[in-house]
């Protein structure tokens, strides 16, 4: 009797922790193929990063950010 | 005493705007920084004045005492008139004189002095937010005036002048120039000041000082 | 393969995002399928081991619970070790790596509240009380909360490296606070059982799915951790290539 | 300096009222508690500590994000930062014109309120002193929230977030010490040493970070 | 006048007001509360409901004395006044935007924070739903001291005079019709129908006067 | 078309700053107001949009429908630029060019090709805060091109452009002025505008139009 009570609240435990994992996987996946498909897009139109041009103009040093 | 910039760089964002740009003023020696809109200008003269950092290269004023930061010995004037338009315009020149003021160095002018040396002595009583752009513009510079610093650095300092104002401007710049101070301003308009050496921005392409 | 020697090795060779790239490519397929064959292997156990003659059903709980809680405090000494990371070597992936394990710490920190009101209610007779170890976990959801915001509210990702690195760094005196809430408080909330001195006081009945799904959420980790940052990296790519493209655009139209 | 200290206080009385929308908001937050508690007289006497407590904190934060935002947007901030004077000295003087002109009004105000929660005259003034020794406590870590967000292009309500986690410590002690000073086994002055200690690290320690915050932000 | 509510929104949310900050702050403010008062749950669940109405009260100050002010400070005011548009559309339009920036995001989120505040189901949702009925009139009367504020070069006092205590019936009628929907002997009808009238009523007075105090402040 | 104003006069604070002005534009017509800073320029031009009462006089537009506020025929560009920093340039532009939008009036430019017009189409991503002084003067003036209105109001419209932007602007003038619009600017430099009447301000003494 207390049992059957209390099923409820550990399927409500497995059924939130598996949509807030759903969510966060999703988003995660989403935006993974959203950059790919704009990285995509402007190599097509022919841009370049600036590292990639000229790599030897900019050291590591005056490149704290990423773009390698 | 010296004012001088070393192999200067700086970035905006991501994107290098100039790179390698060096230059030295010694007394009573100005600068007119020039070139087209969004070229880096404004960027430059904040590095200068010490409120960006640069990503290489260096600044500094010299004059026996080398350990102090090149920006205490500056004066600023960029776009926008640091004056609080709540407080008349003598509470704003009172305020400044005395926040400037440095113990020790020579004293600047008397605020009235100042306010009638812009050619508005008879207004120091309104509120800042009260005067015309033109005359706003003015008490900015008066604050150049009520604390003495041997450099000076300014934006367009004669955006939203009219004519008398701007001999006005460059008579106070040619004063300051006789009196061994130095002087460096980014412009699209003649300043009127006497010779002077000149620097084009070029913006991205990078800059290049001439003598 | 944890993410702490990767930093290291590639500290070591001089930061090199495309390699870090390279490196995730053809480490991401063999994480998620460990990840979902230990999901299989722990849920399967989950719900064949017998219920507590205590607890009842609600032992079942203790198998998403405690792992859970367990990775949103790793979560947050990961992102304080990259917080080290960027203020000390400057790294940039050392960045990267925090922004984005704040969200997954969020989201496994919001997990962790929700199953432990959960089995609270059966518990305790109450969904929440404010006792040093919940609200301390509370005041974590709101740091992960408040440093997603602090990011998004940043778009020039140098300038918000260094800030948000001593944020993180000040907001971890938290992570013990909630370790030893138990200790030095008297509590509700169950004193540590399974990580504790002289070995688990747990019955192995519990502790072999307990383990697994540990493991399992563990993995899981990993692997998002280490797409989200492969997506930042590109994210960052993508908006130095616009700025490049809109410059020469300009200067190219403009007389 | 004083000419800063003098030059924030008119323009808190010039501008924006600082003063009285604090005290008017402590006012309405004293004024709906009962509505919660219901007539109960005793319990009100006992909760007013804490509830005074609660008001001053959050009335606090009101007008705290723009402790350097109105002087970064006419270009003031840039001048500041040039100066000889120490940043960190600039700073601390503004935390100061900012308690005059915010906090010190509610501090003064609480006695008032607290007769309207059924506060006794001890409770009453152990409230109105702590509030006095922790109402500082807050506005130097208020500051430092307020450069982080200066820095911010998108800044605006996140310093109260920062802030806020930071000010529970204060609170504890704070609202600890007015509670202790009139229940007879728990002793006041322990949790009111470390309310003052509190104050005196967050002095130090605030306008430090406020000035390394501002001087990373410029832009 | 779409377009004016959406770069409303797109501004509350960019300049850091959005409905995650504003969220995460109401949750700051109520995990704040225990500190203070302790963790006695019967005690939080009886101040509960004004808790939260402080909370939302505060949450729809923080910004809104400048609601018109950014806007003129930047010259968008001046062409606002220009357009064919009647300028108490504008004020009304812009007054909802900043509700549904500032306080809708706290209705939404206050069944959430009434759970720590240990509240029971009947006292979670009449407080949500007076919080529904009641913030509007908040915003409307704030939008009315905002734009005479606006109009005044020094008239911040005079708003907080003016216009905070305007807040305090709202706040009261609110507390107390959430208060009494769980109290046997006070009926919950009058007070939620005194605070919908409230709202009515601001929802017309306070862009009205609003305009009117923006067209004669033009300077 | 007509855009008037008869008699008008001013008051700043308790002092009057300008009495009887009058002037009448037509089609194509433009008025340049010139004069010493403080002397009512920009005063004289809020009068005109509606956004400061006058003291006596009257201010008409006069097309057809003779009941509407002659304001609601008018940009006005002031000295600030109403724009914000924290929204992107396109989303900036794409809010004023539907907010001003009017039914049954002739519609504004697109907002790429307004962008394009001022030199700015690379840029419009960027958040308004990041451009220069210039930049955001340009774009400031672009915003007159994506609502049509007959009569441009503009006070120091060139203010911080550089000498390209200058010339860029005259031509934007111009083709309003051929598409049968009007304009009144005030200002202490040269437009580069052709044939417009102008009116010199004396400020306290009172200006004197001249044809
Ligand atoms: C919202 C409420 C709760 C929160 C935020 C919470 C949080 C946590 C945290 C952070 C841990 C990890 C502690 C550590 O590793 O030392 C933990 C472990 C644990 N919790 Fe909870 N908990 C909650 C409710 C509960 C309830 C209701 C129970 C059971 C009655 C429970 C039982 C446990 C157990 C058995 C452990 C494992 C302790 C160990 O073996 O180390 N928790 N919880
Ligand atoms: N509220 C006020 N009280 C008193 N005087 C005022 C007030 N507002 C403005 N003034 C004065 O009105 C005069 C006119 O200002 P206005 O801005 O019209 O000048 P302007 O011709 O545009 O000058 P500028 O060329 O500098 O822009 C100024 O002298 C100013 O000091
Ligand atoms: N945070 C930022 N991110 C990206 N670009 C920026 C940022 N801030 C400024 N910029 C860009 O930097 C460039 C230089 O601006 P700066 O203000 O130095 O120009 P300027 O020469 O002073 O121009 P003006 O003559 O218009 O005043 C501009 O093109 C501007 O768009
Ligand atoms: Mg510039
Ligand atoms: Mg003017």
């Amino acid at each position: 009797m207390e049992l059957a009570h209390n099923e409820g609240y550990v399927l409500a435990s497995y059924a939130i922790t598996l949509i807030a994992m759903i969510v966060i996987i999703g988003w995660v996946l989403i935006d993974s193929r959203g950059r790919q498909r704009e990285l995509k897009r402007l190599e097509e139109a022919g841009i370049r990063r600036r590292s990639a041009r000229n790599a030897a103009s900019g050291g590591a040093a005056t490149e704290k950010t990423i773009d390698a | 005493m010296r004012f001088e910039a070393q192999a200067l760089s700086a970035r905006r964002g991501e994107d290098l705007l100039f790179r390698d740009i060096s230059f030295a003023l010694s007394d009573g020696e100005a600068l007119v920084v020039t070139g087209p809109n969004g070229s880096g200008k404004s960027t430059l003269l904040r590095v200068l004045a010490g409120l960006l950092p640069q990503e290489e290269g260096t600044v500094r004023f010299v004059d026996g005492t080398e350990d102090r930061p090149a920006r205490e010995a500056c004066h600023y004037l960029g776009h926008r008139n640091a004056m609080k338009r709540e407080l008349t315009v003598e509470e704003n020149l009172t305020f400044w004189a005395e926040f400037m003021a440095k113990e020790g160095a020579a004293p600047g002018m008397d605020i009235d002095e100042a306010a009638e040396s812009v050619g508005l002595a008879g207004i120091a009583h309104l509120p800042f937010g009260y005067l015309s752009a033109g005359q706003q513009r003015r008490m900015a510079f008066a604050k150049l005036l009520v604390a003495h610093r041997p450099v000076w650095i300014l934006d367009e300092p004669t955006a939203a002048l009219d004519v008398k104002a701007d001999a006005m401007f460059a008579g106070l710049c040619q004063a300051h120039l006789a009196a061994g101070g130095m002087l460096v301003a980014a412009t699209h308009q003649p300043l009127g000041i006497e010779s002077v050496k000149s620097l084009v921005m070029k913006g991205f392409e990078y800059g290049e000082a001439l003598a | 393969m944890t993410d702490t020697s990767l930093a290291i090795r590639s500290f070591s060779d001089l930061a090199n995002p495309a390699k870090f790239i390279a490196l995730a490519g053809k480490l991401i397929p063999w994480l998620a399928g460990v990840t979902a064959i230990l999901f299989a292997a722990g849920l399967w156990l989950c719900f064949t081991t017998d219920g507590d003659y205590q607890q009842g059903e609600t032992v079942r709980i203790m198998y998403i619970h405690v792992p859970a809680a367990w990775l949103s405090m790793m979560c947050y000494t990961i992102m304080a070790a990259s917080a080290v990371g960027t203020l000390v070597w400057r790294h940039p992936l050392a960045d990267v790596s925090a922004r984005v394990a704040a969200p997954l710490g969020a989201a496994f920190t919001f997990v962790a509240l929700v199953t432990g009101s959960l089995w609270g209610k059966p518990m305790w007779g109450t969904w929440w009380v404010w006792d040093a170890r919940l609200t301390s976990v509370f005041i974590l959801f709101l740091m992960y909360l408040g440093l997603i915001a602090f990011n998004r509210a940043m778009d020039d990702p140098s300038r918000a490296a260094r800030v948000s690195a001593v944020m993180i760094l000040i907001g971890f005196v938290n992570i013990p606070i909630i370790k030893f809430s138990v200790d030095w408080f008297n509590t509700l909330h169950q004193p540590a059982s399974v990580v504790r001195m002289g070995g688990p006081a747990v019955d192995s009945e519990f502790l072999r799915p307990l383990l697994v799904m540990a493991i399992a959420f563990t993995m899981l980790f990993f692997t998002l951790h280490m797409m989200a940052m492969r997506t930042e990296i590109w994210r960052r790519r993508v908006a130095a290539m616009r700025r490049i493209a809109a410059r020469s655009a300009a200067r190219g139209q403009e007389v | 300096m004083t000419a800063l200290l003098l030059r924030d206080l008119r323009l808190s009385i010039r501008s924006g009222g600082g003063a009285l929308i604090g005290v008017l908001f402590f006012m309405a937050v004293v004024a709906v508690i009962p509505f919660g508690v219901g007539p109960d007289l005793n319990l009100l006497s006992r909760i007013g500590p804490p509830i005074l407590w609660i008001g001053a904190l959050l009335a606090s934060l009101l007008g705290l994000d723009r402790l350097f935002q109105a002087d970064r947007e006419d270009g003031s901030l840039d001048l500041m930062l040039m100066q000889e004077t120490p940043l960190v000295m600039t700073v601390f003087v503004k935390c100061v014109a900012h308690w005059l002109s915010h906090s010190l009004p509610l501090v003064i105000a609480s006695p008032l309120l607290a007769l309207f929660m059924n506060m006794d005259a001890l409770s009453v003034g152990a409230t109105a002193l702590t509030l006095l020794v922790g109402t500082p406590a807050i506005t130097f870590i208020g500051a430092a929230g307020a450069a982080v967000a200066v820095s911010l292009p998108r800044g605006g309500l996140l310093v109260s977030i920062l802030v806020l986690p930071l000010t529970i410590p204060v609170l504890i002690f704070g609202a600890g010490a007015a509670y202790a000073a009139t229940q007879d086994p728990s002793p006041f002055l322990p949790p009111f040493l470390y309310l003052i200690a509190l104050t005196l690290i967050f002095a130090v320690i605030g306008p430090l970070a406020a000035a390394l915050a501002l001087r990373a932000s410029s832009d």
